[in-house]
């Protein structure tokens, strides 16, 4: 993809020639471009809508909401100056930022805010949260109000601890606030017009998404924290190739046609490491691999069964393995980046040959088959698969891996029509709804994995309260829950794997596996 | 004696692979307008010499030894390119296949005037006119659209023709003719052959005529060479060499010429086996996939018997519809109207089981008539599993007995292809006759063999039906074989029976015109009759 | 002289290929399963023929125990193929009249699916398996074989021996067994050999697009799609089930042309 | 001739609304559908339901089959559920990737193979005719993925003269969309050579064997024009069928070969969306290659009479 402009048109001597000039890449101005790669094309420009991880990573440079993720996981402010909780909890007062422009230059008022909110309540909207707000959600909005030009209140029917980081949630579009001119007159979705450091330029479907620089970004003074902070382009263009195939990708940025490809496959960092004109990039991820167990399987049902096979792995060898040591084992349901992981939640299985073979035999099992499915779709799920596979075997155990296309899969996780599978959990970024993923009746929501009706209470708890030292000794009581009843084995939290060419200055990933291009400049 | 104009010395010409000699030590002379007749069996090399002179040997044969002169010039020391400007001009060559003889992808005006363009520094028009003129001079109808259409669009005599036509329009000094007319009938044979002798005369072309058919040689050679397993048996006058030949071989060949023989009016008295009462057959114009079938005429109204152990000979040009009958007696075919009656009993509609293993059919390709998929003894036992109560071992004797009395005893393991084509047609009669059949359709049963294993399958039928007492229906359009072995003999032009007899009734006393010109145009050599030739000399 | 060298350069590889195959059932210098993570993607050496993978299992058990599932999976998919379109071909070419055009219909809609993509959606439906492969690939191959059946049964019928068959009073059914049948086998021959190479393509290629015969159980197809990361670290990962593939085609290639030299009916008559 | 072209284009009728019926069929049968990819692992029963509805795949199947088949007859294939493009401009831009490939290389191999195999058949079981066999069977052998990665390797990695990613289209720049497709379009040539010179060499000593092809030499023809003229026209026919063969399946998209080069064509878009259970997508290509199976068919029929005067189409 190198869309360069020549300085002029050289006559075409010969085609061998031609590739040669092809391959250096001459910038003709002062104009800087960073090149980065996405492995299949957004779905839409529509923020927390018809979206995908890919399209809410290109989204968070566009748009911008009240209040953010910071890089703890804790929530930080963003267009909000700062906000108040009041009414027992019930009632969020937000004062806002002042002089933040639109992309299109119309500075960002209390009337913008009020609309792009009851705009993600509308359900004409079709807001992916939208069910958050409703019944079975975790709270209902009764009222949006602005009592004056820099305050606006929302009042909620009942407290919950869920609600800002609900609002940051980047799945959610982090219900960013938007000029009116992005929908049309009939409410149909135009183009995004943000507050963010970049702004759409081009998007040419299937190939490529240009962002250009927004010079009237009205920047927050803190350093860059998470997707808040000082957000500020160093580059005038970034350009998001569509690019499927990792391989290739990887060999695009060998050959220098590509700055920053993240998101990368394991097998990829083997070859990189060696490099000299690329540097790697390696931060934990909030992402949670792990051997689902379906608790209501005739054979699995017995927890014996389950805790042997957790016995009988080593972990450590095959997260070492696997990630190639990008990742640290975790047999915790929270990720080891969230402020609620402690020295509770650091204790797991440890590998014990004898103990799993006497469970096994109380238990009497003898060597029938157990169906493991996994995908090829992320090569460290497969690994692991075929890792734990070969670990069981050591003690009699005859696991059968079947490996499924990812929506396959997918169907087969949320009809809970599995022995057991080895399975990848898209990031959360609050503790509670880490465990939220894995806990719940089976009868009304079959994906769930563990349904242990007290562990629940406890959960519902903790999504009140938002009193830390009062939470963390809940988690601490359902990790001890967690790891006595063995639902599923988790194995590992994954890592983001970026690789960067030499002259990328300014870098840094975080626990979201998403890439931030505001502070990256080119040498 | 002026110098020949082709002298062929101890020509040798060996298979590339094994050496074995196709033509070993042969020598022989044309001269001027002279026309030399070459005679011989397949496999005795005939085409092999011809194609020598040319220097277009097929790749699996190669010029081992000898010389060929042409008008002094020992051809076998030409460079490529010299030989190439004497085909045509100097040698000129006629095929046998009219179906392939002509390139079916361009038209027929490109094709001749080819040749000329190659030769001579024509312009475009001159070279036109002369193609339409030798177009006209072949009485060709229509030259202008001719020269324009596509091979396809012609018959199999009108294609000769034009070969014949694009041959003789570079005037050459010899020209060689391989079996130009066997694939034609008699009719059409008689006029192609008329017209190359006419062509040849104009131009003082002398011609080379290979053939295996000692009628056409008696007719339109002066003198003649015989050739058996690539020697050379004997060269003289046709007279010499037809009426009084010196080696034995060329004695066995002009026997094995049908001739008529006395006829055993067995007619057998009161019912007939099988007769037949106003049969029509119409041929929806139905393509079969293999043979392009012309739309042959339906069959309109025959009536015919034919009683036990008698032979009745069906006789006509291609697209008389006399094939049709034979399929439409033995109820292969519908018949669209008429009635057939076989032992008095009405077979014209109902599925008679009986009729069906009373009759035969004996086909004329013993290529393609046989399962190449199955043993000899197999073929000839599979009628026999209609027949009850029959033993393996009872079933096993009967059919050696079969392949003994066909003379092919011991062969039962072989396969097909392992056999020649004159022991497969044995083959095939057996199958027909294991089960004593009371009917048996012949068609064309001995056409595509040669001339001395025609009169042998001939024999061989002839004995069998006086053993077993069949009635036979001979389909041929060679009317020396019907002569020989017919009681009786129908005529059919057009689907319709033009004139029926006896034998020698229609032999000697022809009353229909197309009888007439039938026999005038069959090459019967009739010892009575002078050779026609001399006559157009 | 060509049709022999064939034969031999033919019949050698796939001798080598069912032996191999054989071999690897009762004994491969290392398990093909073990995985052995301190040896991960060693290159060959004494020890590893042809080096280790990404959890260093050794590549040669792997080839050889890869040749027996690819050669017996092969095996099964045309088997299936042939057996399933050598009925429905004759049918069709038998009966004619409406049954014909309805087969042929049905038959050309399926000609018009691109034949893998056709078996990646039967491979997800039917779970990706050996079982599920064979039967994916078997049923996509089925309409060349009945196109083939087909066009040989409509040509045999007119041949005279048919006729001859007819005139003795044997039944169409009885005809059609003893005779066509036989004489239609010599292009289906041919045309197997030819479809046991796709086979092999097919099944590389599925893997390659994520969904070949599931691993670990090793096929030349999905480990030349696994090795497709480490094609520059570890290049001997793709070089090795390559060159198998490639050589095995040429086997079966070679084999499948001095078949129809000898099935050629020219050969036949003589 | 339009009398015949209206006759072929019924007749392909059935067939199509056969592949209508299979296609709309088999997408559904496939586990897993476009709302769970779409919600990933957290997908609760509501989001889904709400989404399904809003797809309109909550529908009874003969309802969604009867809309959509009406729909199609207008010539609307409608939209992508992922990302809501509107399906037929998107097969048709990416065909038109497979579609120059494939001609291309096509087109390429049979002016190499069809000399090859006239040459090969003429000099029969010549020390030539060997090489140009062996090695046409070579080709044949060699996996196509294979090959893709062995040249990208050598040309794109090692040597660095090719790049290794991306894609152009002409439409922008067509220099650098050709340097981005010459290896694609050698892979597919060094493959489809084989096939072919393999028939050209057969239907020419099949053609060498008649006898017209004696009487030109008779008629003191040089070689070269002997081949030329008499055996080429006659001998393409096979070969004809053969590449309409070839075209009408390469053209339903070379998804391997565009997987290892990276190229948005016509196979990929199939394998992508089947895996993204994208049903629209999926109907839409099937549907499109089964239409691009029918037309070439008929215009390989329709040249026969070109070169070959006996089929005449009435």
């Amino acid at each position: 993809m190198t869309r360069a402009r020549r300085p002029s048109r050289t006559t075409m001597v010969g085609l061998v020639a031609l590739l040669a000039t092809l391959a250096v890449v001459a910038h003709a101005n002062a104009e800087t471009l960073l090149r980065t790669r996405l492995n299949a094309d957004i779905r839409s420009t529509d923020p927390g809508t018809n979206r995908d991880a890919n399209t809410d990573g290109v989204m968070a440079h566009i748009v911008e909401g009240l209040v953010a993720f910071r890089e703890d996981t804790s929530i930080g402010p963003m267009l909000a100056e700062s906000w108040t909780v009041s009414n027992e909890g019930k009632t969020y007062t937000f004062r806002l930022r002042q002089g933040v422009k639109f992309h299109n230059g119309a500075v960002m008022t209390v009337d913008d805010v009020v609309w792009s909110l009851k705009r993600w309540l509308d359900p004409a909207t079709q807001w992916r949260c939208l069910s958050e707000f409703s019944a079975s959600g975790i709270a209902r909005i009764e009222q949006i109000e602005a009592p004056d030009a820099q305050t606006v209140v929302v009042r909620l029917d009942q407290p919950t601890a869920l609600f800002l980081p609900t609002l940051a949630r980047p799945d959610c579009g982090q219900t960013a606030i938007i000029h009116r001119d992005s929908v049309g007159p009939d409410g149909k979705w135009i183009a995004p017009i943000g507050t963010g450091p970049f702004k759409l330029a081009a998007w040419k479907r299937g190939q490529y998404i240009d962002l250009a620089r927004f010079d009237g970004y009205a920047a927050r003074s803190e350093p860059r924290n998470g997707y808040t902070g000082a957000k500020i382009a160093e580059v005038d263009r970034v350009r998001f190739n569509i690019i499927p195939d990792s391989s290739a990708a990887k060999a695009g940025l060998l050959s220098g046609s590509l700055d920053v490809i993240n998101s990368l496959a394991i097998p990829d960092l083997e070859d990189l490491k060696s490099r000299p004109d690329v540097q790697l990039s390696i931060t934990p991820a909030l992402g949670l691999t792990g051997i689902l167990f379906q608790t209501r399987d005739p054979l699995l049902k017995d927890v014996r069964i389950r805790r042997a096979i957790a016995l009988c792995l080593d972990t450590t060898q095959i997260v070492d393995s696997v990630m190639q040591g990008t990742a640290r084992p975790n047999n915790s349901a929270l990720p080891i980046g969230s402020p609620f992981y402690g020295e509770v939640q650091a204790h797991g299985y440890t590998q014990n040959i004898a103990e799993a073979q006497k469970l096994l035999a109380e238990a009497g099992y003898h060597g029938q088959p157990i169906k493991l499915i996994a995908n090829k779709r992320y090569s460290f799920v497969f690994d692991s698969a075929v890792l734990v596979q070969a670990m069981a075997q050591t003690v009699g155990i005859n696991i059968e891996i079947e490996v499924l296309d990812w929506a396959a899969q997918l169907d087969r996780y949320n009809r809970g029509d599995y022995q057991s599978m080895s399975f990848v959990y898209s990031a959360r970024l609050d503790a509670s709804l880490s465990f939220e993923m894995l806990m719940g009746p089976k009868a009304s929501q079959p994906r769930k994995v563990w349904d242990d009706p007290e562990a629940q209470e406890m959960l519902r708890q903790s999504m009140m309260t938002d009193d830390a030292a009062k939470r963390q000794a809940l988690f601490d009581a359902m990790h001890r829950r967690f790891i006595e009843d063995v639902p599923m084995i988790v194995l590992f939290n994954g890592a983001e794997l970026a690789a960067l060419r030499k002259n990328v200055k300014g870098y840094a990933g975080w626990l979201y596996p998403q890439p931030r291009f505001w502070g990256v400049s080119i040498q | 004696m002026t110098v020949p104009l082709l002298t062929v010395d101890h020509l040798r010409i060996a298979a590339v692979r094994s050496g074995a000699a196709v033509i070993d030590d042969v020598s022989f002379a044309i001269e001027r307008g002279e026309f030399l007749a070459v005679v011989g069996e397949s496999g005795s090399g005939k085409t092999a010499a011809a194609r020598a002179i040319l220097g277009l040997l097929p790749p699996g044969l190669r010029r081992a030894g000898g010389q060929i002169e042409l008008d002094g010039e020992d051809l076998a020391t030409l460079s490529p390119r010299r030989m190439r400007t004497l085909r045509g001009p100097a040698v000129g060559m006629v095929f046998q296949e009219p179906m392939v003889s002509l390139n079916p992808a361009i038209s027929v005006g490109a094709q001749m005037a080819e040749g000329l363009a190659l030769h001579e520094r024509l312009a475009k028009s001159e070279i036109r006119r002369r193609c339409l003129d030798m177009l006209a001079r072949v009485q060709i109808r229509d030259p202008t659209r001719t020269f324009d259409a596509y091979p396809h669009e012609f018959s199999g005599g009108m294609r000769q023709r034009i070969m014949l036509a694009s041959v003789m329009l570079l005037k050459p000094k010899l020209l060689l003719a391989d079996e130009p007319t066997t694939a034609l009938d008699t009719l059409t044979q008689r006029e192609v052959l008329d017209l190359m002798v006419e062509l040849a005369r104009d131009h003082g072309t002398s011609v080379m005529l290979i053939t295996h058919n000692l009628g056409l040689v008696s007719r339109y050679a002066q003198r003649a060479v015989v050739l058996q397993q690539g020697r050379l048996v004997e060269t003289g006058s046709v007279q010499q060499i037809l009426f009084s030949p010196r080696e034995a071989y060329t004695r066995q060949l002009v026997e094995a010429l049908p001739r008529r023989g006395v006829a055993t009016a067995r007619r057998a008295a009161g019912e007939p086996l099988i007769s037949v009462r106003g049969l029509k057959v119409s041929f929806g114009g139905r393509q079969r996939l293999f043979r392009h079938e012309a739309d042959v005429a339906a069959v309109n109204g025959v009536d015919l018997d034919i009683a036990a152990g008698e032979t009745v000979a069906v006789v006509g040009g291609s697209g008389s519809g006399k094939t049709t009958l034979g399929r439409a007696m033995l109820r292969l075919i519908a018949p669209a109207g008429g009635e057939i009656r076989f032992q008095g009993r009405d077979v014209t509609s109902t599925h008679d089981r009986e009729f069906r293993l009373a009759s035969q059919l004996v086909f004329q390709d013993p290529y393609s008539s046989l399962d190449p998929r199955m043993r000899v003894g197999e073929i000839v036992a599979e009628p026999l599993r209609h027949v009850a109560r029959l033993t393996a071992a009872e079933r096993d004797r009967r059919v050696a007995a079969m392949l003994d009395e066909v003379g092919l005893a011991g062969l039962a393991e072989r396969w097909p292809h392992e056999l020649s084509g004159g022991q497969r047609q044995r083959i095939a009669i057996a199958r027909a006759i294991v089960r004593h059949p009371s009917f048996v359709v012949a068609d064309e049963p001995v056409s595509a063999l040669d001339m001395t294993i025609q009169a042998q399958v001939l024999k061989l039928f002839g004995r069998l039906q006086a053993q077993y007492g069949f009635a036979c229906l001979f389909i041929s359009h060679d009317l020396a074989a019907v002569e020989q072995v017919a009681d009786r003999v129908v005529v059919m032009q057009g689907g319709r029976v033009v004139e029926q007899g006896s034998r020698d009734d229609v032999f000697d006393h022809p009353q229909h015109d197309y009888t007439k010109a039938l026999l005038a145009a069959a090459p019967v050599l009739d010892f009575a009759r002078p050779t026609s030739v001399r006559q157009l000399g | 002289m060509r049709w022999h060298a064939n034969t031999v350069i033919g019949g050698a590889l796939m001798t080598l290929v069912l032996g191999t195959a054989l071999t690897a059932a009762f004994w491969t210098p290392f398990d093909p399963l073990r995985v052995n993570l301190r040896a991960r993607l060693q290159p060959p050496s004494s020890l590893f023929w042809l080096g280790t993978d990404e959890f260093g299992r050794d590549v040669l058990s792997r080839i050889m125990a890869g040749a027996g599932t690819s050669v017996v999976m092969a095996l099964f998919t045309v088997a299936l193929a042939v057996g399933v379109g050598v009925v429905v071909g004759c049918v069709a070419g038998y009966l004619r009249g409406w049954t014909d055009r309805v087969i042929m219909a049905v038959n050309d809609a399926l000609l018009a699916f691109p034949g893998i993509l056709l078996a990646l959606a039967m491979m997800i439906v039917l779970g990706a398996s050996k079982s599920g492969l064979v039967l994916a690939l078997g049923l996509a191959y089925i309409p060349s074989v009945v196109r083939v059946v087909r066009g040989t049964v409509l040509s045999i019928r007119e041949k005279e021996y048919i006729e001859a068959s007819r005139v003795i009073g044997n039944s169409e059914l009885y005809s059609m067994v003893r005779h066509v049948l036989p004489n239609a086998m010599s292009p289906v021959a041919v045309l197997a050999t030819s479809m046991f190479g796709w086979v092999l393509l097919a099944e590389s290629a599925l893997s390659f697009l994520g969904l070949g015969v599931p691993p670990p159980a090793p096929t030349w197809g999905n480990m030349l799609a696994a090795s497709r990361p480490y094609m520059e670290t570890a290049a001997w990962l793709s070089i090795a089930p390559g060159v198998c593939i490639a050589l095995t085609l040429l086997g079966i290639n070679l084999l499948g042309d001095s078949l129809r030299d000898r099935l050629d009916p020219r050969m036949a008559h003589g | 001739m339009l009398g015949y072209l209206a006759r072929r284009l019924a007749m392909t009728i059935p067939t199509l609304l056969l592949v209508a019926v299979a296609v709309f069929t088999l997408v559904r049968l496939i586990p897993g559908d476009p709302v769970q990819v779409m919600l990933g692992d957290n997908a609760d029963a509501a989001q889904a339901a709400q989404l399904r509805a809003q797809l309109g795949l909550d529908e009874a199947f003969p309802l969604q089959f009867l809309h959509w088949l009406g729909k199609v007859a207008t010539g609307d294939l409608g939209h992508s559920i992922t990302n809501d493009l509107a399906v037929l401009p998107l097969i048709l831009e990416r065909f038109q990737v497979s579609a120059v490939i494939v001609l291309v290389a096509v087109a390429a191999a049979t002016c190499i193979a069809v000399p090859a195999g006239l040459i090969a058949a003429w000099k029969q079981n010549s020390a030539l005719d060997l090489a140009v066999i062996g090695s046409a069977t070579l080709l044949l052998s060699i996996p196509s993925f294979w090959l893709g990665l062995l040249l990208l390797l050598l040309f794109g990695l090692k040597l660095k003269w090719l790049p290794v990613i991306g894609y152009v289209p002409f439409s922008e720049n067509f220099w650098q969309a050709a340097v981005f497709m010459l290896l694609p379009i050698v892979t597919l040539t060094v493959l489809e050579i084989g096939v072919l010179t393999r028939m050209a060499r057969a239907a020419s000593i099949e053609v060498l064997r008649l006898e017209y092809v004696t009487h030109a030499r008779a008629k003191g023809v040089p070689e070269w024009l002997v081949l030329g003229r008499h055996v080429l026209p006659n001998a393409f026919a096979p070969i004809w069928t053969l590449i309409g063969l070839v075209l009408g399946h390469l053209l339903g998209g070379i998804a391997v070969i565009e997987t290892v080069f990276t190229l948005p064509g016509l196979g990929r878009l199939l394998v992508d969306s089947i895996f993204a259970r994208d049903y629209p997508v999926v109907q839409g290509c099937l549907l499109f290659t089964a239409v691009i199976y029918v037309v070439v068919n008929l215009i390989v029929d329709l040249c026969y009479p070109l070169f070959d005067p006996r089929v005449v189409v009435a």
